[in-house]
């Protein structure tokens, strides 16, 4: 099998144009400057549309396996405090400026989300869970907005007459800045949901302080 | 110069392929994972030579993630398995 | 042979040992990782594959294996919740057929 | 000509690096197998890098690097907890412990509490 994967590919001619040369006649068009980003959000929307749901599918199958495992963490160091005060907002910024920077020079919603769960991650893993303020409504609604905003976009555009996930010129930019900045929140939030592995549970749990609950 | 560069990128990978012998000798998991993270450090460098030889000022920024994000796996690894050893047959 | 083939080469390369590991190891977390291996020569392939231009390698390629990439990291992390229920529910990590390793 | 030389010694060193790395995780004990995974990562962002592609390099930076790393430790340290009888060794442990509920502490909030208990 190898052997003929082998065949098959070096029979490829050594040279060939691809498509690199239909998207840079075409980049004036997209928006952006940067071909990826502009195939990501732009030429290729489909792709990145289906890619979200597929993201919000995962994270519903692990929600429904049951709620996050308890666990007993020990209390964070000194020096994870120190690490965790010095590098979530460090985090923060890098993924902003990944998101801003993705429309002229590599960057983008997939890097600046996946720096955006490192954040996170590093949170979690000091002993941080989804307060019971934010495991509710706000939650399901930031997971699930990168996705919404990227169909009411294509839907908008529908409205004006266009066709779906066909964006106008004189908008493009701003639009992919604001679909981005939706699925850099969404998919930095779902990686962060996926390694809890499993549904926040504020309620069940006998620490979780009265006062929040009450607030929900 | 680019020659230079490109072979002190060769270099650092050698240097790589070395560290591998301290993953599948070192005696304890802290040894294997404190070599691991040394790698992280090699190829920042790696990064930054060949940003220099392809004249591509982006490259940077790719530097910049790897070494921002090599602390993640360390504190994972000290938070998860080393914090359950202690926790599983330790005596304090 | 150019660079594009020796990677693409590489890239298949990496596939078949994925496969191969895939079938034969019995431990359910390296077959997670098997599949990974594999998805990371199919990525390698398609990335070698678009640098056959003459001037800016192809950016769909690259746009895809982006997606991919992300895709490939949320399904290793629900392969790894299954495996814990798994787990939890009184299986083995490991399939029957093994004895110890 | 000697830039040619070196650029191919480098692929050649990636290329066989990158097998090499496939091979031994996939063949030694649980805890190997994921540091040489997290390793493997690392080799496959500089190919992404040689081969022109950064903002592909950036995003396997940040997850194959970090953020699968930490899921594959997560999970391994979940598997090592078990043992086979199915007693948990976490939980005799727990009177030195800090509970961390799901209900959201910081963790300088935890460690407050903890020395309000001590």
């Amino acid at each position: 099998m190898g052997a003929g994967l082998a065949y098959a590919v070096l029979k490829l001619p050594a040279e060939a144009p691809g498509l690199s040369k239909t998207v840079a006649d075409n980049i004036d068009m997209s928006g952006v400057d940067n071909p990826v980003t502009a195939v990501v959000v732009n030429f290729r929307g489909y792709d990145t549309l289906l890619e979200m749901a597929v993201l919000l599918l995962a994270l519903l199958v692990v929600w429904s396996l049951g709620s996050e495992p308890q666990r007993r963490e020990l209390a964070p160091g000194e020096v994870l405090v120190y690490l965790t005060g010095l590098l979530v907002p460090l985090l923060i910024l890098v993924a902003g400026y990944l998101l801003w920077v993705g429309a002229v020079a590599p960057g983008g919603a997939f890097q600046a989300g996946s720096v955006l769960a490192a954040a996170g991650l590093l949170l979690v893993l000091s002993g941080w869970r989804f307060g019971a303020r934010f495991s509710g409504l706000s939650l399901r609604i930031t997971v699930v907005g990168g996705l919404a905003v990227f169909v009411l976009a294509g839907l908008a555009m529908m409205l004006h007459g266009g066709r779906f996930l066909e964006y106008p010129i004189a908008y493009a930019g701003a639009l992919i800045l604001v679909i981005e900045a939706a699925a850099t929140l969404s998919i930095g939030l779902i990686l962060v949901a996926l390694f809890l592995g499993g549904r926040p549970s504020p309620d069940q749990s006998p620490g979780s302080r009265p006062e929040s609950r009450a607030e929900k | 110069m680019d020659e230079f560069y490109l072979g002190m990128a060769v270099m650092l990978l050698l240097t790589l392929v070395g560290g591998l012998w301290r993953v599948m000798r070192g005696p304890t998991p802290a040894d294997r994972m404190l070599a691991a993270q040394l790698f992280g450090t090699t190829a920042v460098a790696c990064v930054l030579l060949l940003s220099q030889v392809f004249e591509r000022v982006a490259l940077l920024d790719v530097a910049l993630v790897f070494a921002l994000l090599a602390a993640v796996t360390s504190v994972a690894f000290v938070r998860r398995v080393l914090n359950d050893e202690e926790a599983g047959h330790g005596d304090n | 042979m150019t660079t594009a083939f020796f990677y693409a080469l590489t890239g298949i390369a990496l596939f078949i040992l994925g496969l191969y590991a895939l079938i034969i190891q019995l431990h359910l977390l390296r077959k997670i990782l098997a599949i990974n291996v594999m998805g990371s020569g199919v990525f390698l392939l398609l990335i070698a594959l678009a640098t056959r231009t003459q001037s800016t390698p192809d950016p769909v390629p690259q746009a895809m294996v982006i997606t991919g990439i992300v895709v490939a990291v949320s399904a290793t992390a629900l392969a790894l919740v299954l495996m814990r229920r798994l787990l939890d529910a009184g299986g083995k990590a490991k399939l029957p057929e093994e004895k110890t390793d | 000509m000697e830039k040619m030389i070196l650029l191919w010694s480098f692929d050649a060193l990636l290329g066989i690096t990158l097998v090499w790395l496939a091979w031994l995780t996939l063949s030694r004990d649980l805890f190997k197998s994921i540091v040489l995974f997290i390793t493997f990562g690392l080799v496959l962002a500089l190919t992404w890098v040689r081969l022109e592609a950064p903002d592909v390099a950036l995003a396997e930076a940040a997850i194959g690097a970090g953020i699968t790393g930490a899921l594959l430790l997560g999970a391994l340290a979940r598997l090592e907890s078990t043992p086979a009888d199915g007693s948990d060794p976490a939980r005799e442990k727990a009177s030195l412990e800090t509970v961390v509920p799901p209900g959201g502490t910081t963790p300088r909030q935890a460690q407050r509490r903890d020395r309000n208990v001590e």
